[in-house]
């Protein structure tokens, strides 16, 4: 069961318009930049995937990874807790001039509903957003007390994310504070693309640390020197 | 109510967990019920890649180790000593249901006291007396992309154990959609038995007699052929 | 922020009569056995802490661990999703003659339950059980054409659990198919108490290798030579 | 509407944050808001022992590295660069707020726009107009055991920031217990402002006058002293 693919273009080759596509990464740690570049140089070569909606944390900053998606005009919404940044220019004027959707979810509420689509639990209670406006129309629940709001799982047809190490049946870890979504997007999509910066045989993760055991990955690619978002970021990088 | 002595023909469990494995796809990620399912992965096609998941959060372990050189804290949920494959991985029982529930497994293989011909299971149960135990089996039955039973056609007096619908408390409703019998492979599908395979040995009219719903023909009915020396 | 306790005696010195105490382990995998018999011990020569509601996949075996505690009559009832097997005699007998109370939580259910109570999720929806006696009385919903059955979140007043390696501030690794419920359960309780194998200063745990942050964990207790519960139980032992 | 002149009198940020950093007890789990908030760590009191989580997953979380040395897969919520002290861990993202949203937290501080005196909290947004953004906040709301402000007692252009009721969008409902403002500390209970300290410089009647709802007196009000070169 060897997961492997051999390049970007490949693992990403299969996304179809209107695709509904978790990204990783939270700021600028842990996203997979090199799949998202693989993604857009696909649609500006092809027109396709268009329409996409994207959940992840943020919605881009800079001229990089997803910020560079919603400016070549292949994003058509947004799902994140945080689009207000000062370099997120890209989704600020689309959203502001009406062109590209936005879902706002608080980042725990993001955080649990991507973990229960992995786990197969259609609704939870949580005590976020009670009494506010991102509660509108939700239902509630008085339990011991406290006043709940009923949230829904959040799945994706695809996931894109980045592990550090990785194997050819799909188990990864991550590096640092990129594991952020990275873990539980990849138990959410239907089709769970990983990049590695080192990919190795199928044993070369001690099981007891595995953070993403393999079942979760459908596709692995080994991207040894990838760039870093927040590095790009700061010194102006364009995709 | 039979016209045949089952006994004489009827597979051995064995022959039936060598049946159910020939339909374990290559590259699948699959869980094996504990006690009579369990035999099925002896008998795994040569060639066929597959990962067995155990619910207290192992993934990718192999064949038990030899006698004396358990270690046990490496076990299955059926407490039996296991050993890992390369890649196994372990996890903690919560991820290990979100494998379950979240669709991840292929395929689930259980026993069963009674399955009805709209799919619901019954098998953790055959009453209110004696200390009830449920474990994983309610969890399993959901979330699996394939939910298959292996069992005897009939119980050890005779009685069907397909029925109409199930008289023993339930495990799953409407959650089986192949069973493989001492005496044939049906599929369940719009809540009815469907018929795939049965021994060449019994007929459709001997069969239908030792089964407590009807069994539907849709399509060919080929021969339940298995090794015999298993 | 030293978590460090120097005995078992002092760890489990704090847990009352009438106490809900979640205990890790699976079969004879993962169980805190030394912390347990302590607690046995202070229960045979104090007489507390008496009916206690003990939490555990299953119901013990053999005259060691849980099946002990419930042997000693200082179990009032049980929360497990497995009690009965060949050699749990000491929850058979108690609950055949009525002496001891049941929940019987299906596995999946008890995990997650467990882990939404760590989680502040005080409900959840779940497939298990739906149509099913254990389902009897709880409220069911239908997501997508599905029907799931609502559960609530299991929480406890102390929960036992065994780590491999621990440090001071109460991070903590499993060994192999120890994990199972012990991390969770570390979530679940008020004050959860860890014995480990071996216990380091804090940092010998590498940050991205930690399974259990310390944020979890009360007190930790060295036990650097722990019995192995399915020995003891294979070789009669009692205590 | 005010006999007084606030920025004469009123605490910096940093004397602000001085205070709050007081409180904060030895052996502690504490999450710090982005922006303002964060400034509190550098102010926390010699010998506690405090660990600070971030929401994108890091416990035990140390100074800022020195310019040139950031390691960018290591930052904090705010998207800073941090160091990790000894005994740090990582988990991910459903972990991270499970510690928030469980009541793991023993303090989370936060910004404000206004403060309710029966405890809610407007931070998120002042409007409907521009781009929306949440982050963790309505998380952090809930959950911690103790959730505390840091804020000007008045807004820039000198309106109440403490008030009857929000009129900016709720980011949680009566969860606030303390707020530390540039004027005075102040305890919310029983759906009441309850003073607790207040600049010695400034009257009951002056503080009233900046505040948008009745301050209630119980116990001693002590005077609010903090360092001045900060």
């Amino acid at each position: 069961m060897d997961k492997t693919i051999p390049n970007l273009e490949k693992a990403i080759s299969e996304i179809p318009d209107g695709a509904q596509i978790m990204i990783g990464g939270f700021g600028g740690s842990g996203a997979p930049i090199e799949l998202i570049h693989a993604l857009i140089d696909r649609f500006r070569a092809t027109g396709s995937p268009k329409n996409v909606t994207v959940i992840n944390n943020n919605a881009g900053n800079g001229f990089i990874g997803i910020a560079a998606m919603i400016k070549a005009g292949m994003v058509g919404k947004m799902i994140c807790s945080f689009p207000r940044s000062s370099n997120a220019e890209a989704f600020n004027e689309k959203y502001l001039a009406g062109d590209i959707k936005l879902e706002l979810v608080p980042q725990g509420t993001l955080a649990e509903r991507i973990r229960a689509a992995g786990a197969g639990i259609p609704a939870f209670y949580t005590p976020s957003s009670f009494g506010t406006e991102l509660a509108n129309g939700k239902p509630t629940e008085e339990f011991e007390g406290k006043r709940y709001v009923r949230e829904r799982w959040l799945k994706a047809d695809f996931a894109l994310i980045k592990g550090q190490e990785g194997d050819t049946v799909g188990n990864l870890t991550y590096r640092l504070a990129g594991r952020n979504f990275n873990p539980l997007m990849a138990m959410a999509a239907d089709k769970t693309i990983a990049q590695v910066t080192v990919l190795g045989a199928a044993g070369t993760i001690n099981p007891e640390q595995v953070i993403t055991p393999g079942i979760f990955v459908d596709a692995v690619v080994e991207v040894s020197n990838p760039q870093q978002e927040e590095v790009l970021v700061r010194t102006g990088v364009v995709h | 109510m039979t016209d045949f002595n089952i006994p004489d023909v009827a597979l051995s469990n064995a022959q039936i967990a060598w049946r159910a494995a020939q339909d374990i796809e290559d590259g699948s990620y699959v869980n094996l019920g504990i006690g009579f399912p369990e035999m099925i992965a002896k008998f795994q096609p040569d060639g066929r890649d597959v990962t067995y998941h155990t619910e207290n959060g192992v993934l990718g372990f192999g064949k038990a180790p030899l006698e004396g050189e358990e270690d046990w804290d490496l076990i299955n949920a059926g407490k039996k000593a296991i050993t890992l494959k390369p890649g196994a991985s372990f996890f903690h029982h919560a991820d290990s249901f979100a494998m379950v529930r979240g669709g991840h497994l292929d395929l689930a293989v259980l026993g069963a006291y009674q399955i009805a011909q709209n799919g619901d299971l019954a098998n953790w149960r055959v009453g209110s007396k004696g200390v009830p135990a449920v474990g994983g089996a309610m969890d399993l039955v959901h979330g699996a992309k394939r939910v298959a039973v292996v069992t005897d056609h009939v119980t050890k007096d005779g009685k069907p154990k397909l029925v109409e619908s199930c008289t023993f408390p339930l495990t799953g409703v409407g959650c089986v959609t192949r069973v493989y019998t001492s005496l044939a492979v049906i599929d369940i599908a719009d809540g009815k038995f469907v018929l795939k395979e049965k021994l060449p040995a019994v007929t459709l009219a001997q069969l239908q007699s030792v089964t407590g719903a009807t069994l539907h023909i849709d399509g060919e009915v080929a021969d339940l052929i298995v090794p015999e020396d298993l």
